[in-house]
């Protein structure tokens, strides 16, 4: 019998990996989205649908748009070839966007509904103590929705050890380089390998439950 | 002395809030009316966490908002301290930080802990807003608002959550605290209570219209019409359908107005509850529909024949009628106060703000 | 005549509700006490929407809650007429159909109609909730509640989304229709004239033990403890730390009770706001804060020597006071309260609900 | 230039026959569990979190696990096999279990926190009115929370279309009989046939845009 970390172990250090940095991004980008969003900026109607966009909009066609943007050959990819000569699609950094593009509204939506909650008055209330906006997120905001913040990162994070459709299409599933803990499980289904599939599965099974009992402790679920 | 002054139109929706008022800085402002009548948006505007679609509002020599001249002063520059319904307290901060929340920089703990002092919050000054009770919450949010030097003070419901028996001690300290810094002071409030022990100005606000505005005494005793006079309690007010030779009549019986009704007649009459008597001579006829007593004097329920409710206070050394009584009541013309319809859109004459 | 027995204990974290209550079938028995008291949960237990640990529910002879006999009637079994304090109405229904809804099946048309024409509704009948003032809400669920034919009638805060000047009528009108059903109805609020104007008894209700039971003038006048006064709005409570011969004292001065002192001393006095009287002589040392018109009286803020408010209620025909005057208040010994501290956990004596 | 509907017809029809069918299937155990689940019934905490669970749990394990238990030689599976001769796997039930499983929390949850919310005392009085459970909820619930209702609907049934993980797993991807509309794009991609992916994708995102331009007007999102 083969022992646990023989099944894949790049894959599970990937999408730690993944994991590690999109939690990064989710907290600068979750905050200051969460923040901008509740207030009357300009724009904001649009921004917010681009943000909750991948709620329904399918992973999968999101992924196609970007790799026809982001390719060799795409709008945005072929400057990138030809003047950087950095390929964004079926390397890491795709990954991160995937799982970011995918997490995002799971992160903001929590954060921006408790800052339009229960935070209205509190920011209403700093402005008329002399603070401005920047004061109040960080002796306000951020104080009073952190236990919200902590819930959507959760949440963020756990769509991104569980993203398939984008992750398929951005990172290639490519053995070694762009395979994540899930595209492993599905690899090794794929071989025929159940055992290596079983092990991966309570892997990332204790990984997600974690989270999820994270949440319910934070009661956001 | 700088008073705080506005002009303003407001829109949203349907609702439209047009108000001019000028805020001395002596005695306290007291805004009454029904809920939505825009008491609350007024305060906001003011403190500039609305914004009025045209007008002006100064303070002093200092302009806040000019729509005109392309001034918004955002909240932090103005320094209003307002002061929240539901107090609105940091729940992350104690009490003491709270209180030294507003301070400008560079101040010291001094100022802070004299507030604490002033407002009798020593012992709770480590606690947590939510260890605290309504009345606590209530003197920490006006220290916090206090303390911020703020240059003109507003109040939404500051005693709605205070319980009641606590309310007479609070607002005497209130009176206090405010009377020694001299600001100009807006005290939004649904309790008549509030406004008689509290204010020397209100100001009647009905669907978005300032429609009295005056001393207190004075808008409690003569309200301007029959709207402005049910904001301000006064439940005895009868429908006249008709007069002549100064009776005026309604379903309920026929009362003697001061004065002839050859010119037109008023579209209700209120009667004061303090002044009427019961008596077997002429009068209206009245059914006792409940007594109680209230200490110094009796209040008297009474039916009149279209079934309508009337209030009369009675002195406690007459005679209380028996319940289910078929009476009659005499009501002298002096408590008789004619209140004509609505006069909507009416301006209030500048003479009152000044 | 079945009356409304209960005697429960309820708990939830830390707070616990024990309470003995009998509510006769005739006129209305009225629940005070500051927010977090338990009367909502009072009410919510009698309706059969929370479950008490222990205890027994009975109307008449049948039982509704016995935890002994493991009998718990549902709500919908019970019959209670519960309003809620912002009314409930259905709103996606019509008005005439909010008051169908509890109709047994089988009814007509006819009776909605009925307690639609007695409660003044008639012209709203097919309007939906949303476009109803307050007052007219709670006359559609009064008749909704009314209408499903309840066994007995509890009311959470029923005046208090009514504008002031309309509660007087629709008090009556409340008061009326009661009268007519004769159901065992208790009455929740938190505003004393709703209590004084319609409660023929009232139960004072402190962190979830029913302190006080008795006839509305009766508690109102005789507070048992210091808490119970403070709930009913005796705002003159001053403390008592020391009694000779008869004087009971405290940085406030001192006031000769109605008898000696010699077994023992209550911890506060309460002083009734008619009685005492401006003096040259002896008495009260205190200070004018403020004197406010009332009509038939004058009430006079007065602040004690340890700054304590007092509010004293003089009749017009007196001269009032200058503002800031020192001048003495003589207060007659019928008019002092003694209030003893709160005797916790003593229960009322069964004689109170006979 | 081939015709649009030549790039995989089938799978079109597959995924709006999936579609039809979780939504009658969300209809009934959206509105039965939003309304169990506010109730104080036994075992609520449990039922909630196995509701709750693939909100974060990824899919592609959910489905492997799945796949265990439904296979053929799964403690489900084998009997069905050996008694009934009926095999869930890589057929249409399965696309409509991964479907119906990825989607149920987002129809769910939003009614259930309606009827905790908005809805609690109405329900409360009418039973002090004399009416049961569930005459309560055809009378009061359904019509104070059709919106929600609606609102978790169009959420799931998004979630149905853009479901990539589960179907992967249960459904097997097979060309003609479980090949997706978002799998189809994948398997586009995969042939490099781009400009069929392109047409897909297009496809399946004015599908997508509709529902949530639906949301948004629903005031949900």
């Amino acid at each position: 019998m083969t022992p646990w970390l023989d099944c894949s172990p790049a894959a599970l250090l990937l999408s730690l990996e993944v994991a590690g940095v999109v939690l990064v991004l989710f907290l600068v980008a979750g905050i200051a989205l969460g923040y901008a969003l509740s207030q009357p900026i300009p724009f904001r109607n649009l921004l917010d649908a681009l943000v909750s966009l991948p709620l329904v909009f399918p992973p999968i066609a999101i992924g196609f748009f970007l790799l026809m943007l982001f390719g060799r050959h795409g709008v945005i990819g072929d400057p990138l070839h030809q003047y950087l000569d950095w390929d964004l699609v079926f390397s890491f950094p795709a990954l991160v966007m995937a799982a970011f593009i995918a997490g995002l509204p799971l992160v903001v939506k929590p954060i921006q509904s408790a800052i339009e909650g229960s935070a209205r008055e509190l920011i209403e209330v700093s402005y008329t103590l002399g603070k401005g906006r920047l004061e109040t997120l960080f002796l306000v905001v951020i104080p009073v929705v952190r236990r919200h913040i902590a819930a959507g990162l959760t949440l963020g994070v756990g769509r991104s050890f569980g993203e398939v459709g984008m992750t398929l299409m951005l990172g290639g599933n490519i053995l070694g380089s762009t395979e994540t803990l899930s595209l492993a499980i599905y690899n090794q289904v794929l071989d025929g390998n159940f055992a290596c599939a079983t092990r991966l599965s309570i892997l990332l099974g204790a990984l997600s439950l974690g989270l999820f009992l994270l949440l319910r402790r934070l009661g956001r679920l | 002395m700088p008073c705080l002054d506005a002009d303003l139109e407001f829109r949203r929706a349907a609702f439209r809030l047009a108000a001019r008022i000028r805020v001395p800085e002596t005695g306290i402002t007291a805004l009454v009316g029904p809920s939505g009548c825009g008491k609350t948006t007024l305060l906001r505007l003011l403190a500039g966490l609305e914004r009025p679609m045209s007008g002006c509002i100064r303070h002093g020599e200092r302009v806040w908002f000019d729509q005109g001249q392309r001034i918004d002063l955002p909240p932090r520059h103005r320094r209003a301290g307002l002061m929240f319904q539901d107090y609105a307290l940091f729940p992350h901060l104690s009490v003491a930080r709270n209180v030294a929340y507003g301070q400008p920089h560079g101040d010291g703990e001094g100022e802070v802990r004299v507030w604490l002092d002033r407002l009798q919050l020593q012992t709770f000054a480590e606690r947590r807003p939510h260890a605290l009770s309504g009345g606590q919450k209530q003197r920490v949010a006006l220290a916090r608002a206090l303390a911020s030097r703020p240059e003109v003070l507003l109040l939404d419901e500051p005693f709605s959550a205070v319980d009641l028996g606590l309310r007479q001690s609070l607002r005497l300290l209130f009176q206090e605290v405010v009377a020694e810094r001299a600001l100009p002071t807006v005290l939004v409030t649904h309790d008549l209570d509030d406004v008689r022990h509290l204010a020397d100005r209100v100001g009647v606000l009905i669907a978005g219209e300032l429609r009295q505005f005056g001393p207190t005494s004075e808008v409690f005793s003569h309200p301007l019409d029959v709207e402005v006079a049910q904001v301000l309690g006064w439940d005895n007010r009868l429908p006249v359908s008709g007069c002549e030779g100064g009776w005026a009549r309604g379903d309920w019986g026929r009362l003697r107005l001061n004065g002839s009704c050859s010119s037109g007649f008023p579209e209700h009459i209120a009667i004061r509850p303090h002044g009427p008597s019961l008596t077997d001579g002429t009068g209206l006829s009245v059914e006792i529909a409940r007594v109680t007593d209230m200490g110094g004097y009796r209040v008297l329920l009474c039916r009149l024949p279209d079934r309508t409710a009337l209030r009369i206070h009675l002195p406690s050394d007459q005679h209380p009628p028996a319940l289910g009584v078929q009476t009659r009541l005499r009501v002298p013309d002096d408590c008789i106060v004619p209140l004509p319809a609505p006069a909507l859109g009416a301006a209030i004459p500048a003479s009152a703000f000044t």
